[in-house]
């Protein structure tokens, strides 16, 4: 079993228009800038796309909404230092936004990696995040019933991945993508270095192979921030 | 009632008939206790993957006797070893690969399998201490679920019945039981006969087999092989 | 009305007074922007850790301009440091530490805050952009959860108000408010005035308040050091 | 800030009468054997223990449920290679047993620590262990409720600590560990070797401190299948 392709382009080739695609990365930090790159080549169109903010300049998710790829995102904060794309993009009715508190993004995504259809959080409740969704008492206290968040395909970006799709990650870029990895049907990572069967200690491997379909190496890859503060433009 | 002792097969031969369904690359996670054995025989080419609840992926067979690492164990309390590739993690997260549907395979030992694919494995109901372990949770979850089990109890009765009369692990859950005369497949007509063991006749398997078998396409031979007997 | 311009804290003030108050050992989320100032004020003798939202506990300062590392920034995505005993978790870990009580203080900025304890602090609701973050998971679930804000908005209105008209971030999560003016509790009663600036009276404080200031207890002088005005 | 207490003694000395305690482990792998023992030297009664198993042999969890300290066992497998010690303390009616599915105590244990007090899980639907809780159907499907399950205190096996209660595990030891460190009001670890602050790396770090209310470094812990192939029996 391998499951290593050679390029972004090939590992990105399915997926299909109307697709939910989760996005790792917090900010620019553990963004898979190479793997949104080859989806925006791949031309997928009328995506659903899971990530927690919005975009940063003209690279990356940005440039990803920029080319009108995407119908709707799902995250909890889009704002950041040049928030300009997306906020054309939503002021002029062509993206769709679900505003999901921060940590119940976190556990939706988890939950649905684990199985869990539904579970109860005291985060949101008594605010606008909180209509329509069932309400419960536990011990006195008010929670809202939150359900899980799947997706089709996960983009994500580790920093070593060895054959059977063992990750580890670096530092806090490790933030959404183990938990996006569990929750998608196809999960697809960029690694840094690949190496191989064995190249990783056992005690060390943050995302397990098993919830991972695909990786691929991209060596030295791009940072949101970099490429920013140099006013890149993508494509 | 017909004596299979001469010719049912043996629980390695069952084990390796289950072992060959197992598809190259596949998660599988084996019960404990006979279901172990299924690791056994792989067939040349297919690499299966093994879970173990406890928190390991990707293990290696058993240690030699002397080198055992008692950190480094089974589901079944039973030492393994490392392969490249093997991964620790903690109880939840061994927990969320099996109810989030990551596993391809999990194959259980029974009590009895209703013609439903009701499950029962954890319980006799009948006083003793009732022990479940992670089988309610890996056969509401996995994506096959697989029954390795003797056709019959040794008193006689069927295990593959109408109804389950002891207490349940899961409902509807198995679609395939493994036996030691016949592969039966659990369809939405119910028992689904598709390989028996040469030397019984339908008519014997039907009469050791609590609900009806029904047939769907060609019957072929349970044939395994002769030195695990 | 008053002109406060002259005679309230600056922001570095109302930060080292807010830090005055953490506790040695404790663990400490600063909200993103004016509330990440707080951890240049830790006392002498008293080590907070901090976390941050984005999987990092017990991280260090801020690193030198053009030593920046982006794998390694906090919730405001600026740049951080590593110190010995940090540690790195995703996401969905990172906030089980919040939801589940582990942090001991949070300590946000404010749209306005009631005497209930419910504060907005995520959307204006004037049809900007929302933008919640980790705001309503941190107000749900710290044992401590602590505001610092300007006593008034830019055009004089107050921010300590009856009842908030702006989206609410969470209810009844605020227990002191550390602002330009002074060190607010918020108790069954309402606002607990516990601490003032000298230069302000309790006549003009009430005045730029937009609920009952109750007093319990003595009431100290708000003071802080000169050099950070 | 340092969490190191010199004994193990001195680490149990406050578990009252009563109070809830998880104990890590499966089966022998992970247990805190010394933690333990210095539990039964202390004196504690009536405790309600949370173990993924109810002893074997007679060191352990089995010897404190021998001395007669254990109301009730919450568990998944009370069954083990010497299980008589259960067994005649549970047939003479002076131990309750509440038996959860392994990956429902799993999940119940990390929701309790997450915040979450009530989550829906498929496992048990339709069988005894679902009796008497509520039922929700999501997309077609039945799940049952379950409950958080929260800890006075946890005694858990460690590698390596620091003395901020960072903790490192050894391969399957790991097991229930670090769920357990986060549900319980204090939780004590033992490790094997204390290090310095900053002796972990903090890419390997598996329970972060603040889950962690002291640690007493036990050098050469005991292992329970070598105390039971010795035919060891504490006290």
């Amino acid at each position: 079993m391998d499951k290593t392709i050679q390029t972004a382009a090939e590992a990105v080739a399915q997926i299909p228009d109307g697709a939910t695609v989760m996005i790792g990365g917090f900010g620019g930090s553990g963004a898979p800038i190479e793997l949104i790159h080859a989806l925006i080549d791949q031309g997928a169109r009328h995506l659903t796309v899971v990530n927690n903010n919005a975009g940063n300049g003209h690279v990356g998710l940005a440039a990803l909404i920029e080319q009108g790829r995407v119908d709707k995102l799902i995250c909890s904060f889009p704002r950041s230092a040049d928030p300009g794309v997306f906020v054309a993009a939503y002021r002029a009715g062509k993206i769709k936004l679900e505003i999901v508190p921060q940590g119940t993004l976190a556990e939706r995504i988890r939950a649905a990696g684990a199985g869990i259809p539904a579970f109860y959080t005291p985060t949101g409740f008594g605010t606008d995040v909180a209509e329509g969704k069932p309400v419960a008492v536990f011990e006195g206290r008010s929670y809202v019933q939150e359900r899980w968040l799947k997706a089709d395909y996960a983009l994500i970006k580790a920093e070593l991945g060895d054959p059977h799709g063992n990750l580890t990650y670096r530092m806090a870029a490790r933030n959404f993508n183990p938990v996006m990895a569990s929750a998608a049907t196809t999960t697809i990572a960029q690694v840094s270095r690949l190496v191989p069967l064995g190249g990783i200690d056992p005690e060390h491997v943050v995302t397990p192979g098993i919830f991972v379909s695909a990786l691929t190496e991209i060596p030295n890859p791009a940072q949101e921030e970099d490429l920013n503060r140099a006013e890149a433009i993508y494509p | 009632m017909i004596d299979i002792t001469e010719i049912k097969l043996s629980n390695a031969q069952i084990a390796w008939r289950a072992a060959q369904d197992i598809e190259d690359g596949a998660y599988v996670n084996l019960g404990i206790g006979f279901p172990e054995m299924v690791a056994q025989f792989q067939p040349h080419g297919k690499q299966a993957i093994f879970h173990t609840e406890n928190g390991v992926l990707d293990f290696g067979k058993s240690p030699d006797k002397g080198h055992e690492d008692w950190d480094l164990i089974n589901a079944g309390k039973k030492a393994i070893t490392l392969n490249p590739g093997t991964s620790f993690f903690h109880h939840a997260d061994s927990f969320a690969m099996v109810r989030g549907g990551h596993l391809d395979v999990a194959i259980l030992g029974a009590y009895q399998v209703a013609q439903t694919g009701d499950l029962a494995n954890w319980s006799t109901g009948k006083g003793g201490i009732p022990a479940v372990g992670g089988a309610m949770d890996l056969v509401q979850s996995a994506k096959r679920i697989a029954v390795i089990t003797d056709h019959v109890t040794k008193t006689g009765a069927p295990k593959l019945v109408d109804t389950c009369t002891m207490p349940l692990t899961g409902v509807g859950c198995v679609t395939r039981i493994y036996s030691s005369l016949a592969v039966i497949d659990i369809e939405v007509a119910g028992f689904v006969l598709r390989e028996k063991i040469a030397a019984i006749s339908l008519d014997d398997l039907q009469s050791l087999t609590g609900a009806p078998l029904h047939l769907d396409g060609p019957l072929q031979e349970l044939a395994c092989p002769k030195e695990l007997a």
